[in-house]
C-alpha cells in the first residue's frame, strides 16, 4: 500500500536536493530557477499526497494555483533573464550586487 | 458683536490666507502686502475674543463643537478660556509683527515663507483653541511642519542638522503623549478634554500619563535636560522663525501642563512634582550658567529662553504642593498666574530679542558676539530699545520680565524657601547674562568698521520693536487687565486640583 | 508490497536521480532535460494517487512550455560555462550537510511509524466521480474567485514579459499608422509663390531654390 | 490734608522731564532739554517742601491711598501707591532738593559734553524713580523703585559707554546690587508669606501681633529659626547691596567712572542711603529680631572703619570720597543696627547735604583740571577757585564732625548712642569701630583739602599745548600738564555748592533737637522700650549749644577728630615727604590698603572668572559632550552602527539571501521538531 509518508518523504527529498542545489549551483542563475521549479514540485507533491489521504479538494485546487504562478513565475522570471543577460552579458549571480546595502 | 464661530474663523483664516498666498504670491510684493493684510485681520478678529470674553462666567467660551469621528468618538470642538485667549492673542500680535519683520530679510521664494508663517499661526491657535484631545494633537504635529520648513528652507549653514534634530525631538515627545491619550479614550471612550479630566484613574496609571505628558511638554517647553534641540534650532533659523519659536511654540509646552498634566493627573503630578521643580531648578542655574559664557547671540538667547521657561514649570508644579499640601490655594493660584504672565512677558521679551539680534543679523550677516561693539554710537534709537528688552530680561520691575517672576517666587516662598532661593538666582545670573551680552554688543567704542557703518532703524524695524517694547511696558506697568482675564480659569484649575482621583 | 507500491518506489527513484542530476550535471541543456524528467516521473506518482488532471497538466504545462521555454533561453544566451561552476566543490560538502540535516528534520517530523497508517478511499471515486470532476467541483465554486486571480496574474506575467525584453533598436524604421491616417494634405505639399524673374545679383547667390 | 494730585505731580513732573529730554532730544534741543527737566524737579522740590510744612506745622495727618491696583490674584494683591509722613516727606526734600542743585550745577558740568539731553533725561528719571521708592506704601512699589534707581545708576555710571573701565563699572555696580536684591525678594516674599500682605499697613500691624518675634521656622530640619530674623536679614541683604555695606561695596568706588553730577545724587546723597531709609521704614520689623539687629551692626562697624582706611591712600579725588562715602554709611548703618533709626535717617540727610557738596567741590577741581583726577597732580588751588575752596573745607569740616557742623550733630548721636547700647561684643566692637572711624575720617578729610588746595602746585600749565579735550577724562594728554591755567567754575556750578554749604553748615542746629530726641517722626518709626537708646541719650539733651559743649570733654569723639586734623596738617601740609617714609615703613600695610583687601581680585577670580568657567564646563561638558553627544547624538549614533551591520547582511548576492532563508527553514523546522516532541 502507498502511504501518506511515502509521499511526503519524495517531498522532502526532492525538496533536499533543490537546496542542495541552489548551494552546489549558486552561481547559476538558470539552474538556481530550475532548482526552485523542483522546490515547487515537491511542495505540490505534498499537497496532492494530503488532499488524497485527507479527502479534501483545495490540496489539489492549490497545486493547479501553484502551476499557475509558477508558469507566471518563470516566464517573467527568464524574461528577466535574457534582459540581465543583455544588459551585463553575464547570468553570474556573483557578479550581481547592485543591491548591496 | 458676538461673533459666532470666532475661533474657527481665527484658526482658518490665517490658514486659507496661507493658501491665498501661496496661489497669488508669485510677486514678492503682493505676497508681503497679502500676508500682512491677512494676518492683521486675524489680529483684529482676536481682539473680540478678549472685550467678549465674560470673566464671571467660568469655564470655556466661544464654544463650537462639530463630531468628526464617530468611529473615534472625537470631533471638532473648540473653546476658550483666559489662559487660551491670552495666549491666542499673544499670537495673533506676534505674527503680524514677525511678518512686519520678514519683510526685507526674506528675499527668496517670498509667498513660500509666508504662507508657512501664516500657516504656523493658524495651527497656533488651533492648538489653544483645541477642546478635543485628538484635535489637539493634529494641531500639535501639524505645526511642526511649517516650522520644519521654515528652519529647513530659509535656515542658516547648518540647517539640516537642527531641523532634523528639532523635529525628532519634538516628535518623539509627542507620541508618548499619544499613546497616553489612546490610553484615555479608551478609558473614557472619547476624546473631549472634559471627559479626561473627570476620569477615574488610579495613581499607577497616573504615573505613566503623567510621565506621558511630561515627555512631551518637556521638550516643548524645553525643559533641562532635553532642552539641546532649542540653542540649534534658533541658531539656525531665520529671525521669524525665532520669533515664532520662543514666543509661541515654546508656550505650547506650558500650556501642555497646565490643560492636560494638572486636570488629568493631579495625583501624580503631586507625587512627582518635585522632578520637575528640580528640573526647572536646574534649568534656571545650569542654564543661566551655560548662557553666559556663549558666544553666539542668538545662542545665548535661546539658554535665556529655557531658564526663563524654567520658572514657568517651576510655577505651575509648585501649585500643587500649595494646594493639596500646605493648603493654601491663594498661593496656588499666584503660581499658576505668575507661570501664565511669565509666558506671556517671555512671548514679548523673546521676540524681541530676537528681533534685535535679526536687525543687527540683517546688518552684519554675523551673530557673533565679538563681531560686533560699540553698536549705541552708531545706532542710538536700536540700543534704546535694545537696553530696554535686556532689562526686561532681567526681570526688571516696570518690564513684563519681572511681573511673572516675581510671583512664581513669592508662590515658591510659600512652598518652600529654598525652592525660592534657587529661583531667585536668577536675578543675578539673569542679570549678569545678559548685561554681559549688552556691554560687549551695544557698549563700548566701535567695535570695527563694519559696526561703523551700520544704519539705524528703519521705519519698519521701528515699529515692530516699539510694538514689543509697548507690550513689554504695558504689562509691566499695569499686570491687572492681564491677570483679571486669566483668573476664572487660573480659579477654576486650583479648585480641580483640590479634587483626589486616586 | 503491491504493485502499485513498487511503481511508486520505481517512480520515486527515477525522480530522485533526475532531481540529482539536475543539479550536478555541468550542462544547462542537460540540466533541463533531466528537470524534464524529474516532471515526467512525478507526474507519474500523482496518476498513482489518483490526481489524474493535475499529472496530465504538469507534463503539458511544464514540459510542453515551460521547460521548453528553459531550453529556448538556455540555448539563445550565450553562456559561459567555467565561471558559473567556480566553487561547485567547495560549496558541495555545505550543501550536503543543509540538505542531510533538513532531510532527517523532515523525516523526523514525518514520523516513519506513521507508514503504517491504512490508507484511506479515493475521495473522488467515493463521492462517484472522476477526479476532473472533482476537481472542478472545487474550483468553480468556493475558488472561483482566486482562479480569475490566477487567470490574471497568468495574463499580467504574459504582458509583463513582452516589455521586459522588448529592445528599441535604433536604426529601424516603422510605419505609423496613428500619423499616416491623420496626415492633412497641406502637410505633404507647399505652394511657395514666388517672381518668376530675380533681381541679377540675386539669382547667382541663390541658384534654382525657387523650385519645390 | 494732603492731595493726591500734588502727591501724583511730585512724582510725575520729574518723569515727564525725562520723557521730554530723552524721547525729544533732538526736538527740544539742549535749552530745551535742561529747561524743561529742571522746571519738572524744581516743581516737585516745591511741592515736596510744601508737603514737609504741611506735615510739620500744617497739622496734616500722615497719607497713605493706594492708586490703582497692580495685580489681584485671589487674596493676594499688589498695588502702587504712596505713604507720605514725615520721614518720606523728610526724605522727598532732600532727594528734589539734592537733585535740584545737581541738576543745575550740571549745566555748567556738562556743558560740553555730547550727551547732554540724555543725562538730562536720565537724572529726571533717577528722580522720579527715588521718589517711588521713598513715596511706596508697600513692598512691591519699594522693589520697583529699587530697581529703576538701580537701572538709571547702571545708565549713569555708564554714562560714557566709551570708556571700558566705564561700562565695566556699570555692570559691576547692577550686578552686585543684583545680589542685594537676590537677598530683599526673598525678604519680600517672607513678609508675604508670614505677615500676609505686601502693604506697610498691614505687614507692621501684622507683626506688631504678640508672639511674632517667637515665631520660627525650619528652613533646614532642626534648625528653627526665628521667621522675623530670616525676613529681615534677607531685607537688609537688600539694603547691603544698595547702601554699598561690607562685603557687597565693591561697586561703590568704581562707579566713579560715572559724570561727577551724579555720582553726587546717586552715589553719595540719595540712591545708596535707599537701604538705610528702607531699614528706618521697617524698624518694626527690624525690632522684633535682635540678633538681625546685631547682624546689621557687625556689617555697619565693619564698614564705617574698614574703608574708610582704604581713603586714606587713595589718590583719585572722587574715589577719596567715595570711600568716605561707603565709611559715612557705615555710621548709618550702625546706627540702625543699635536701634537709633532716627540718628540713621538724621545723618543720612545731613550726609546728603554735605557730601553732595563736597562731590560737587570735586567735580568743581575736575573741571577746572580738565578732568584730570589725581591729587598727586593738584595742588595750590586755593588762589584759582576760592569758592569751591571754601565751600569744599565747609564740607570736610561737616563730614569730619567738627563741632557745630552739621556732621557733628548727627555723628556725634550716634557714637554716644553705640556707647549707650548693651549689645555684648558686637557692640564692642562697633563701639572701637565708630570711635576710631572718626580719626580716619578727619585724616583722609584734610588730607584731601591739603593735597589739592594747599601746598605747592603740581601741575605744569603749557599754553601752547594745543588740542581739544571733547571726550572727557580720557587722559591722553600728559598727567599733570594743563592748556591753560585752573580758574573758578562759572556760577552754575558755584551756585549749588554755595547753597548746598549752607546747610551743611547750620542745619543741624534746628533740626537735631527735634529730629533725633523729640520723637519728630511718629509712628514711622517704631522702636521698642528695651532698644531706645536715643531715648536714654536724649534725657542728657539740653539744647544744641550744651551737646557742642560737651563733646569737649574727655571720652568725646571730638578728641580722635582732632587728633587726625593734627596729624593730616602735619604730614600734608607742613611736612609732605613723610608720607613717603610712612610707605615704605609700613609697606605690608599700604599695600593692604591699596588693593582695597584684594577684594575685588577675589570677586573677580571667584565669582567672574570661576562663573565663566562653570558656564563652560556645563556648556562643554554638560550640553555639548553629556546630553547632545552621549544621550542625542548618541542614540543617533546607536542607530547609525547597528544599520551598518545590519547593511553589511544585505550583501546583495542572492545566494546570501538564499541561504539565510534556508537557515531559517532549518531553524523553523528544528524548532517545530523540538515543539511537538515537547509536547509529546
Amino acid at each position: 500500500m502507498i502511504t501518506l509518508p511515502h509521499y511526503l518523504t519524495l517531498g522532502a527529498v526532492l525538496f533536499c536536493i533543490a537546496v542542495a542545489g541552489i548551494f552546489i549551483n549558486r552561481k547559476n542563475v538558470i539552474t538556481l530557477l530550475m532548482a526552485i521549479e523542483l522546490m515547487l514540485l515537491a511542495v505540490n507533491t505534498n499537497f496532492i499526497a494530503f488532499s488524497r489521504f485527507l479527502g479534501d479538494a483545495s490540496g489539489q485546487v492549490f497545486v493547479f494555483f501553484i502551476l499557475t504562478v509558477a508558469a507566471a513565475e518563470s516566464a517573467i522570471g527568464l524574461a528577466i533573464l535574457v534582459v540581465l543577460f543583455r544588459n551585463r552579458a553575464t547570468i553570474n549571480v556573483a557578479e550581481i550586487d547592485s543591491m548591496k546595502g | 458683536m458676538p461673533v459666532s464661530h470666532l475661533l474657527s474663523l481665527l484658526i482658518w483664516l490665517p490658514i486659507l490666507g496661507a493658501v491665498a498666498v501661496l496661489a497669488f504670491g508669485r510677486n514678492p510684493g503682493t505676497a508681503r502686502w497679502l500676508s500682512l493684510a491677512v494676518a492683521l485681520a486675524t489680529f483684529v478678529c482676536s481682539i473680540p475674543l478678549w472685550t467678549n470674553y465674560v470673566p464671571t462666567q467660568a469655564g470655556m467660551q466661544f464654544v463650537e463643537h462639530l463630531p468628526w469621528s464617530d468611529a473615534l468618538k472625537t470631533s471638532y470642538a473648540l473653546g476658550a478660556d483666559g489662559i487660551s485667549i491670552a495666549l491666542i492673542v499673544l499670537t495673533t500680535f506676534t505674527s503680524v509683527l514677525v511678518l512686519l519683520g520678514s519683510w526685507g530679510p526674506i528675499d527668496k521664494r517670498v509667498s513660500q515663507y509666508m504662507a508657512a508663517m501664516l500657516a504656523l499661526e493658524g495651527l497656533l491657535i488651533g492648538v489653544f483653541a483645541a477642546t478635543d484631545a485628538l484635535l489637539f494633537y493634529v494641531f500639535f504635529e501639524g505645526m511642526l511642519i511649517p516650522m520644519f520648513i521654515i528652519i529647513g528652507i530659509w535656515g542658516g549653514p547648518r540647517r539640516v542638522y537642527a531641523t532634523l534634530k528639532f523635529f525628532i525631538y519634538t516628535f518623539l515627545g509627542s507620541i508618548f503623549m499619544l499613546v497616553g491619550l489612546i490610553y484615555l479614550r479608551m478609558k473614557t471612550g472619547s476624546f473631549a478634554l472634559e471627559d479626561f479630566a473627570h476620569a477615574g484613574l488610579g495613581l499607577r496609571e497616573q504615573a505613566w500619563l503623567f510621565f506621558a505628558f511630561l515627555i512631551a511638554f518637556a521638550i516643548k517647553v524645553p525643559m533641562w535636560p532635553v532642552h539641546t534641540w532649542l540653542p540649534d534650532a534658533h541658531v539656525e533659523a531665520p529671525t521669524g522663525g525665532s520669533v515664532i519659536l520662543a514666543a509661541i511654540m515654546l508656550k505650547v509646552g506650558g500650556y501642555g501642563f497646565i490643560r492636560f498634566s494638572l486636570p488629568i493627573t493631579p495625583d501624580a503630578s503631586q507625587e512627582y512634582a518635585w522632578v520637575v521643580i528640580a528640573m526647572s531648578l536646574i534649568a534656571v542655574v545650569y542654564i543661566g550658567y551655560v548662557a553666559l559664557v556663549q558666544e553666539d547671540m542668538k545662542k545665548l538667547v535661546a539658554y535665556s529662553s529655557i531658564a526663563h521657561m524654567g520658572f514657568v514649570t517651576l510655577g505651575i508644579f509648585v501649585s500643587l504642593a500649595l494646594v493639596r499640601v500646605n493648603q493654601n490655594p491663594a498661593g496656588a493660584q499666584l503660581a499658576i498666574q505668575g507661570a501664565m504672565v511669565q509666558m506671556i512677558s517671555h512671548g514679548f521679551v523673546s521676540g524681541a530679542m530676537f528681533s534685535c539680534i535679526g536687525v543687527m543679523y540683517d546688518r552684519l550677516h554675523t551673530r557673533m558676539i565679538r563681531d560686533y561693539g560699540g553698536v549705541v554710537n552708531v545706532m542710538p534709537w536700536f540700543a534704546a530699545f535694545s537696553i530696554l528688552f535686556a532689562m526686561a530680561n532681567c526681570g526688571l520691575p516696570g518690564t513684563s520680565g519681572f511681573v511673572g517672576e516675581f510671583m512664581v517666587i513669592l508662590a515658591a516662598f510659600q512652598d518652600s524657601p529654598l525652592i525660592a532661593f534657587v529661583a531667585a538666582f536668577t536675578l543675578i545670573i539673569g542679570a549678569a547674562y545678559t548685561l554681559w551680552l549688552v556691554k560687549r554688543v551695544i557698549f563700548g567704542d566701535v567695535g570695527n568698521d563694519k559696526v561703523a557703518k551700520m544704519k539705524d532703524l528703519d521705519a519698519r524695524e521701528w515699529i515692530v520693536l516699539g510694538a514689543f517694547a509697548a507690550g513689554v511696558l504695558a504689562v509691566g506697568i499695569y499686570p491687572k487687565p492681564l491677570t483679571d482675564l486669566m483668573q476664572p480659569a487660573v480659579e477654576q484649575i486650583v479648585a480641580q486640583l483640590h479634587l483626589a482621583k486616586a | 508490497m503491491t504493485f502499485p507500491l513498487i511503481c511508486f518506489y520505481l517512480f520515486a527513484a527515477i525522480t530522485t536521480l533526475a532531481a540529482l542530476a539536475v543539479v550536478t550535471v555541468r550542462s544547462p541543456v542537460h540540466a533541463a532535460l533531466c528537470l524534464v524528467l524529474t516532471f515526467f516521473s512525478t507526474a507519474c506518482t500523482w496518476l498513482l494517487a489518483d490526481a489524474e488532471f493535475l499529472a496530465i497538466a504538469l507534463v503539458l504545462v511544464y514540459v510542453g512550455a515551460v521547460m521548453v521555454l528553459f531550453l529556448f533561453v538556455v540555448m539563445m544566451l550565450d553562456l559561459d560555462l567555467d565561471p558559473l561552476r567556480e566553487g561547485f566543490v567547495k560549496a558541495l560538502p555545505v550543501g550536503l550537510v543543509v540538505a542531510v540535516v533538513m532531510l532527517v528534520e523532515m523525516l523526523a517530523l514525518i514520523g516513519v511509524r506513521t507508514m503504517q497508517v491504512p490508507t484511506s478511499p479515493d475521495p473522488a471515486a467515493a463521492a462517484g466521480m472522476s477526479n476532473t470532476v472533482w476537481l472542478a467541483d472545487a474550483l468553480f465554486s468556493r475558488f472561483i474567485l482566486p482562479f480569475e486571480v490566477a487567470a490574471l496574474i497568468l495574463t499580467v506575467a504574459i504582458v509583463a514579459a513582452i516589455p521586459l525584453t522588448l529592445r528599441h533598436r535604433v536604426g529601424t524604421r516603422t510605419q505609423n499608422p496613428g500619423k499616416q491616417v491623420r496626415v492633412q494634405a497641406r502637410e505633404r505639399i507647399r505652394v511657395v509663390k514666388m517672381a518668376a524673374e530675380k533681381p541679377a545679383a540675386e539669382t547667382s547667390a541663390q541658384p534654382e531654390s525657387g523650385t519645390p | 490734608m494732603l492731595s493726591k494730585t500734588v502727591l501724583l505731580l511730585i512724582v510725575l513732573a520729574p518723569l515727564i522731564g525725562a520723557l521730554v529730554a530723552g524721547l525729544l532730544r533732538n526736538v527740544v534741543g539742549r535749552a530745551g532739554a535742561a529747561g524743561v527737566t529742571i522746571a519738572g524737579v524744581a516743581l516737585s522740590c516745591a511741592l515736596s517742601f510744601s508737603v514737609l510744612y504741611q506735615l510739620v506745622w500744617g497739622g496734616a495727618q500722615p497719607f497713605n491711598e493706594n492708586l490703582y491696583t497692580w495685580f489681584q490674584v485671589g487674596t493676594t494683591s499688589a498695588h502702587v501707591g504712596f505713604l507720605v509722613d514725615r520721614l518720606t516727606a523728610m526724605m522727598m526734600v532732600v532727594v528734589t532738593f539734592v537733585s535740584l542743585m545737581v541738576h543745575v550745577y550740571t549745566i555748567g558740568y556738562m556743558a560740553d559734553d555730547d550727551g547732554f539731553q540724555r543725562f538730562f533725561s536720565y537724572i529726571a528719571l533717577f528722580t522720579f524713580s527715588m521718589l517711588m521708592l521713598v513715596m511706596s506704601n508697600n513692598f512691591l512699589q519699594l522693589f520697583f523703585g529699587w530697581e529703576a534707581v538701580g537701572l538709571v545708576s547702571y545708565l549713569l555710571i555708564g554714562f560714557w559707554f566709551k570708556r571700558p573701565s566705564a561700562i565695566f563699572a556699570n555692570m559691576k555696580a547692577f550686578l552686585v546690587n543684583r545680589v542685594g536684591d537676590f537677598g530683599f525678594i526673598l525678604g519680600i516674599s517672607g513678609v508675604l508669606l508670614w505677615f500676609g500682605s505686601l502693604d506697610y499697613t498691614h505687614v507692621f500691624a501684622a507683626s506688631s501681633a504678640p508672639g511674632v518675634g517667637e515665631r520660627t521656622v525650619e528652613i533646614f530640619a532642626g534648625h528653627p529659626w526665628h521667621i522675623a530674623t530670616v525676613v529681615c536679614v534677607c531685607l537688609f541683604v537688600g539694603a547691603m547691596g544698595k547702601s554699598a555695606q561690607v562685603p557687597l561695596h565693591v561697586w561703590l568706588p568704581d562707579s566713579m567712572e560715572g559724570p561727577t553730577p551724579i555720582s553726587a545724587l546717586i552715589h553719595a546723597a540719595t540712591m545708596v542711603t535707599a537701604g538705610i531709609f528702607m531699614v528706618a521704614r521697617m524698624s518694626p520689623l527690624f525690632e522684633l529680631s535682635e540678633a538681625a539687629l546685631s547682624f546689621v551692626l557687625f556689617i555697619g562697624a565693619t564698614t564705617a572703619l574698614f574703608t574708610g582706611l582704604i581713603g586714606i591712600v587713595q589718590n583719585d579725588i572722587k574715589r577719596v570720597v567715595a570711600y568716605s562715602t561707603l565709611s559715612q554709611l557705615g555710621y548709618m548703618t550702625v546706627a540702625l543696627g543699635v536701634s537709633a533709626y532716627a540718628g540713621g535717617v538724621y545723618h543720612l540727610m545731613t550726609h546728603a547735604f554735605f557730601k553732595a557738596l563736597l562731590f560737587l567741590g570735586a567735580g568743581s577741581v575736575i573741571v577746572a583740571m580738565h578732568h584730570e583726577q589725581d591729587m598727586r597732580y593738584m595742588g595750590g588751588l586755593r588762589k584759582y577757585m576760592p569758592i569751591t575752596w571754601i565751600t569744599m573745607w565747609l564740607g570736610s569740616l561737616a563730614l569730619a564732625g567738627a563741632p557745630g557742623f552739621a556732621g557733628f550733630f548727627s555723628k556725634d548721636a550716634i557714637i554716644e548712642a553705640v556707647g549707650e547700647a548693651h549689645r555684648g561684643w558686637v557692640g564692642s566692637y562697633a563701639y572701637f569701630c565708630v570711635y576710631a572711624g572718626v580719626f580716619v575720617t578727619a585724616l583722609y578729610s584734610f588730607r584731601l583739602l591739603y593735597k589739592t588746595f594747599h601746598g605747592k602746585e603740581r601741575f605744569v600749565v603749557d599754553a601752547h599745548h594745543g588740542h581739544g579735550h571733547d571726550d572727557h577724562g580720557h587722559g591722553h594728554h600728559e598727567p599733570g600738564h594743563l592748556e591753560h591755567a585752573p580758574h573758578e567754575s562759572p556760577w552754575v556750578i558755584t551756585l549749588p555748592l554755595v547753597l548746598l554749604a549752607i546747610p551743611s553748615v547750620v542745619i543741624g542746629w534746628f533740626t537735631v533737637g527735634p529730629m533725633l530726641f523729640g520723637g519728630w517722626f511718629g509712628g514711622a518709626i517704631h522702636v521698642e522700650e528695651a532698644h531706645d537708646v536715643l531715648g536714654e541719650i536724649g534725657k542728657e539733651f539740653h539744647g544744641p549749644l550744651a551737646m557742642v559743649a560737651h563733646s569737649f570733654g574727655m571720652t568725646s569723639p571730638f578728641w580722635p577728630a582732632f587728633l587726625g586734623f593734627v596729624v593730616a596738617t602735619y604730614i600734608w601740609l607742613f611736612n609732605p615727604g613723610v608720607t613717603a617714609k610712612f610707605k615704605s615703613a609700613l609697606r605690608p600695610l599700604y599695600s593692604l590698603l591699596d588693593h582695597k583687601y584684594w577684594i575685588d581680585e577675589v570677586y573677580q577670580a571667584v565669582f567672574a572668572r570661576g562663573g565663566i568657567a562653570l558656564g563652560r564646563g556645563l556648556w562643554k561638558g554638560g550640553d555639548v559632550a553629556v546630553i547632545d553627544g552621549v544621550a542625542v547624538n548618541g542614540s543617533a549614533a546607536l542607530v547609525n552602527r547597528i544599520s551598518a551591520t545590519v547593511r553589511w547582511l544585505q550583501s546583495g548576492y542572492l545566494y546570501h539571501y538564499a541561504f539565510a532563508m534556508i537557515l531559517g527553514l532549518i531553524a523553523l523546522l528544528g524548532g517545530v521538531w523540538w515543539v511537538t516532541h515537547a509536547a509529546l
